[in-house]
């Protein structure tokens, strides 16, 4: 149940969020060999324009990614068609965007400010 | 008797869907008025039966570099030892040239090229000239594949698994008013009232012990056009393919060819003992023309006459395992898969059946005796007279489907309504489709074996006036005991035993005919080689057989050639031009 | 062991038997049936089937027509894997002397092991598959460089004797029933790469839609059960990289 | 009914298909502790020991583990599916990429 948009879209969605993912596992590997708090965590990405729009981007492509993703997965193996078909994507697609946006705002945002 | 049959109408119907009958499609497709109905009903899977799929070796075409649509006429006339209709044999030659681009410009085909991007062109045996046409040995599956798409997604009427059973008349026998066909696939009879009717169910001599043609081909065609009383030519030209492999009686494989291209590479073919001896029956060995190593190892299985070891050996380990594999490598492949080593071991063959030359009497147009009734293809006979030439094959097949499509698609505006069908032949031929679900249920495969050692035996490689006579009495009382076996009744859907029994059928009467025939050519021509009869005869004075049902009788005759193009003796080649153009091997 | 040549003594089955469950039934449902074929040298499964209808069950139905390989009609399943039956010799499959013989998977059954091919036809149709003609019967042949390294691409595939068993090993196939499947994908990438192709833009179109070559997850079960050693992942994967190129091109 | 599939490209099909279906059902898991970090930072922190257990680290791992595969996967499918590899070339990629995940993969496993 794919066409050349929404492939395209997985595939453009794949490679931007490789190197991020690869970042993300690295930093999170030095993190964990110190020990892991979250305020080191937050420390270090609240407020910070790059780690937003680091994590931002990552959101936004997980979202659409996954969507897709899930979307064949529920065609090929329980036969999904039609409007449920395009419905479950929507809304697998708006539920990991809105779960992703408000740990995005939590993890980014400077301290305080909400 | 009641018929239980659906009526069904439309314009031009063809049957089969080999070269012939897909070519007829198109070209019928292009000729005919706007709104002109055309159906195709193929006993198998459009294109994926018969056997114009199974060509290997390629198409004969004269293309220039010295060639000449004049030499393939000669060497088509020759090969086939001056009996040819030299009208069709002409046609075919010089339509080859069109029907070839059309091939590769219209329908998408890609033969193999030469370096500089033109088509390579091979020799047969038999040819003066560099003239095969092929695309690797697969040369059918890129011909037929092409046809069968563009035929799939055209609004072309599709009635596949239908198999025709019998061609029905008008009341006043002067017309063809369609055709009777039994629905495969649930068993229901349908009667299909068409126009024109064209008839490219391609023969296929499978009534030997050993055979090439594809599994669905049983000389169907031309046991209906028996029984409508159509004259039949040349019915005792069967053409032997000298390496058919021997896997044993039970095996499929049985039969199938093994290239000819191996015995042109140095292939070597040796008796029980291990001895070559194909240079005890020619000078040229096993390069000799197929129907002369056919002789050749026939003779030799003869003498061995061995229960236990029935056929010869090819062998071609001596030019190098590693060097056939890899030159061979579809036909390594195939032996290693029915368990043989081509490339370092021995294969055991035999001559096997593999072209009917004869068929139905056409003009060079397709049109029969019958008015509404076309016949092209490998049920046409005429054009190869006592032998075809390897590669004239699918040509002639694929340039009489063009002519009988374009004939039809001309004739159709002169014919306004459908035929009304003579009822009680309609009935008869439901009855004798019908024959063996009244009878007790009884195993039919053993009488196909029983036929097919009795052609092999008596109507085969070498005949004689004795044997011929003993295979009809065979012939007959395989008839008789088919008419005692039947099939159970309760599923007739796709009930391949069913028409197992059909096969038997035609099978058994057009074997009739092959050996009645085959008494009333008293001579060896080509395919045909009559032990007390070997000379050739006068060319002069050649004559082909005529066969046709009288009264419930197959009569043979004889009709004198017509040379209308050449005499034997002379050629249409101009003065000087050198015998052949094939450099010497 | 010395080959069995005459029929009698297939009957009484001297070198041993095989244990042969095939697949009875319609579109309706059905089930496996078990029968004893005596074991024969040199024998194919189609030979098996064969056995069966011929001497031990008349209504036993299967198709084929060519018996070498050629034409593509004989494909069934042969101990859950697709394969040519009249190539496939019995010794290769053989498992403790029994073998399960089946209607190709993926297309509807019609009866016992035939499958309806038409739904595998109609997607190469839609694929595009069918030659548009550049030329006519009129015209001279056009010369092609048969090393040239487009023709090579196309021909790379040509060889596909439309068996359906590419279509038959495929999950996708299995599980996205409008996907065009390995072979009539691999037919439009042949016939974009020839020369002699006068539609190629049309065929980017065929193979962009909901069942186009992009829901091809590179399995690669076509590739590995294709009996003529053919490729139709890379195949697909050559539409892919095209229509990906173009989905730019068609942008700007 | 099913063909045999034990092939290493359908093998990789299904640990791209497993992968990329388990880190969809732990993304929304993971987001969901994130959160925590705007209302409740001790809550985080609790999760975060709570996350120290060998059983808890070990899946943690796995999913991180999975990650890598999922990414090497789709890495190696758009790289055959875009790069005009030849035949072998594609097995020896297929083949590299393969020990390239495994070689990741303990990697992050020893980090444990
Ligand atoms: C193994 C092999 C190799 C060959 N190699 C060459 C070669 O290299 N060069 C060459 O020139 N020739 C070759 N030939 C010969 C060539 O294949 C034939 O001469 C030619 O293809 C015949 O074409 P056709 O259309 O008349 O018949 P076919 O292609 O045989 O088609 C006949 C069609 O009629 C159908 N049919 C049969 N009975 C019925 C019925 N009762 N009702 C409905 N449909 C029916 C069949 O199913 C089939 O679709 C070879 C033949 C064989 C067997
Ligand atoms: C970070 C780099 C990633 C890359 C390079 C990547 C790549 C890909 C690719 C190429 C596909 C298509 C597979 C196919 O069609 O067979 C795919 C599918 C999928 N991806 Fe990812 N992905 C990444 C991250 C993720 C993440 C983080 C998730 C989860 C949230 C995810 C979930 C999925 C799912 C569910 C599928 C569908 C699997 C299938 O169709 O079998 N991916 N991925
Ligand atoms: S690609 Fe191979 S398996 Fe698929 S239909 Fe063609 S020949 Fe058969
Ligand atoms: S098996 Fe199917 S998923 Fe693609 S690579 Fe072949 S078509
Ligand atoms: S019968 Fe033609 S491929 Fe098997």
């Amino acid at each position: 149940m794919l066409d050349l948009r929404l492939y395209m879209l997985q595939r453009i969605t794949a490679l931007i969020m490789a190197p991020l993912t690869l970042g993300h596992i690295a930093v999170m590997i030095y993190a964990v060999q110190g020990g892991l708090s979250a305020e080191e965590i937050l420390g270090r990405t609240q407020g910070s324009v790059f780690w937003f729009s680091f994590y931002g981007s990552f959101v936004l492509a997980v979202a659409t990614h996954a969507a897709i993703g899930l979307r064949v997965i529920a065609h090929e193996m329980i036969g999904l068609t039609g409007r449920a078909l395009t419905g479950f994507t929507w809304g697998t697609g708006l539920l990991l965007l809105a779960m992703g946006t408000q740990a995005l705002i939590a993890v980014t945002w400077p301290a305080g400010m909400t | 008797m009641a018929c239980n049959i659906d009526r069904h109408d439309t314009d031009i119907l063809i049957l089969g869907t080999g070269g012939a009958g897909l070519f007829a499609a198109l070209h019928a497709q292009q000729a005919a008025p706007e709104g002109t109905k055309i159906t195709v009903a193929v006993k198998g899977l459009i294109g994926k039966c018969g056997c114009t799929r199974m060509v290997q070796g390629g198409y004969n075409v004269a293309l220039g570099g010295g060639d000449t649509v004049e030499r393939h006429f000669m060497d088509t006339i020759e090969g086939g030892k001056w009996l040819p209709n030299q009208d069709m044999a002409w046609r075919l030659c010089e339509q080859a040239v069109v029907r070839i681009r059309e091939l590769e410009n219209e329908i998408g085909c890609f033969f193999d090229r030469n370096p500089d991007g033109t088509l390579h062109q091979k020799a047969f045996a038999g040819q003066t000239a560099d003239r095969t046409v092929h695309k690797g040995d697969l040369t059918g599956i890129e011909i037929i594949n092409r046809l069968m798409e563009q035929v799939l997604s055209r609004p072309v009427e599709k009635l596949q698994e239908h198999r025709a059973v019998g061609l029905i008349p008008t009341k006043d026998g002067s017309a063809l008013a369609g055709v009777l066909m039994i629905d495969m696939r649930t068993g229901r009879f349908r009667f299909v009232r068409a126009k024109t009717v064209l008839m490219a169910t391609g023969g296929g001599p499978t009534m030997y012990k050993y055979h090439t043609p594809s599994g669905d081909k049983t000389m169907d065609g031309l046991a209906m056009a028996l029984r409508a009383g159509l004259p039949l030519r040349d019915m005792e030209m069967v053409q032997f393919h000298p390496t058919g492999l021997l896997a044993g009686e039970h095996s499929r494989m049985t039969g199938t060819v093994l290239e000819e291209g191996l015995r042109g590479a140095g292939g070597q073919l040796l008796n029980a003992s291990g001895q070559r001896f194909m240079f005890d029956y020619d000078g040229k060995g096993e390069r000799a023309t197929r129907d002369v190593v056919s002789r050749g190892i026939y003779a030799e299985m003869r003498k061995s006459n061995d229960p236990d070891q029935v056929g010869m050996f090819i062998s071609m380990s001596h030019l190098g395992p590693e060097n056939v594999r890899a030159k061979f490598k579809g036909m390594v492949k195939r032996c290693e898969d029915s368990g043989f080593d081509l490339a370092g071991g021995l294969v055991e063959v035999v001559p096997t059946a593999h072209y009917f030359m004869g068929g139905v009497v056409v003009d060079v147009e397709t049109r029969t005796a019958l008015e509404g009734l076309y016949v092209a293809g490998e049920d046409a006979g005429g054009a190869h007279g006592s032998n075809r030439l390897g590669g004239n094959g699918v040509a002639n097949s694929t340039v009489y489907g063009g002519i009988a499509g374009d004939t039809m698609g001309v004739d159709i505006r002169s014919m306004t309504t459908l035929r009304d069908p003579d009822e009680e032949v309609l009935a008869v031929e439901y009855t004798r489709a019908t024959h063996p679900l009244s009878q007790a249920p009884d195993l039919v495969q053993p009488l196909r074996n029983r036929l097919q050692e009795a052609m092999w035996e008596d109507v085969g490689v070498i005949r004689t006036a004795s044997g011929m006579t003993r295979g009809l009495d065979r012939i007959s009382a395989i008839r008789d005991d088919l008419m005692q076996v039947g099939v159970a009744a309760e599923n007739l859907a796709f009930n391949l035993t069913w028409h197992d029994w059909l096969n038997m059928a035609s099978l058994c009467e057009v074997s009739e005919v092959i050996a009645k025939a085959g008494l009333a050519r008293e001579n060896s021509r080509g395919a045909h080689y009559r032990e007390d009869f070997p000379e050739a005869g006068a060319m002069e004075a050649s004559y082909f057989t005529v066969a046709q049902m009288q009264e419930g009788n197959v009569n043979v005759t004889r009709e004198d050639v017509d040379f209308s193009i050449v005499r034997p003796g002379e050629t249409i080649l101009p003065a000087g031009e050198p015998e052949t153009l094939v450099a010497a091997q | 062991m010395e080959p069995v040549t005459s029929q009698e003594s297939a009957l009484d089955g001297q070198s041993g038997t095989l244990e042969v469950s095939v697949w009875r039934g319609t579109s309706q449902g059905g089930d496996y049936q078990r029968f004893e074929v005596p074991a024969l040298e040199n024998q194919t499964i189609l030979d098996v089937v064969s056995w069966i209808q011929h001497y031990a069950d008349a209504t036993l139905t299967y198709r084929f027509a060519c018996r070498v390989g050629m034409c593509g009609s004989c494909a069934m399943m042969v101990n859950g894997q697709p394969r040519w039956t009249c190539r496939t010799h019995v010794k290769k499959v053989l498992k403790a002397g029994k073998v399960q013989i089946g209607p190709l998977r993926n297309l509807p059954v019609i009866k016992d092991l035939v499958a309806d091919m038409d739904p595998f036809f109609d997607k190469w149709v839609t694929a595009g598959g069918a030659h548009a003609p550049s030329a006519t019967r009129d015209d001279p042949i056009p010369p092609v460089d048969p090393q040239d390294a487009i023709r090579v691409e196309a021909s790379a595939g040509i060889e596909c004797i439309n068996c359906s068993i590419c279509y038959a090993a495929c999950d996708t196939v299995a599980g996205n029933p409008d996907y065009l499947g390995p072979a009539a994908l691999q037919r439009a990438w042949t016939l974009l790469n020839d020369a002699k192709h006068d539609a190629p833009h049309q065929i980017l179109d065929a193979v962009s839609g909901v069942g186009g070559c992009h829901n091809c997850h590179s399995m690669g079960s076509c590739t590995v059960f294709c009996p003529n050693d053919l490729d139709p992942m890379s195949a697909i994967a050559g539409l892919k990289r095209e229509t990906a190129k173009s989905f730019f091109r068609r942008r700007k | 009914m099913r063909p045999a599939r034990a092939h290493p490209l359908w093998l990789a099909f299904v640990l791209h298909r497993v992968s990329g279906l388990a880190l969809a059902l732990f993304l929304p898991v993971h987001f969901w502790v994130l959160s925590y970090a705007l209302t409740t930072p001790e809550k985080l922190n609790e999760f975060l020991s709570f996350a120290e257990q060998p059983i808890v680290k070990l899946a943690e791992f796995g999913l991180v583990f999975l990650l890598a595969v999922h990414v090497f996967g789709g890495l190696r499918l758009m790289a055959m599916e875009w790069l005009p590899w030849s035949g072998p070339q594609k097995s020896l990629a297929a083949g590299a990429l393969g020990v390239a995940v495994l070689i990741s993969g303990t990697f992050l496993l020893q980090v444990v």
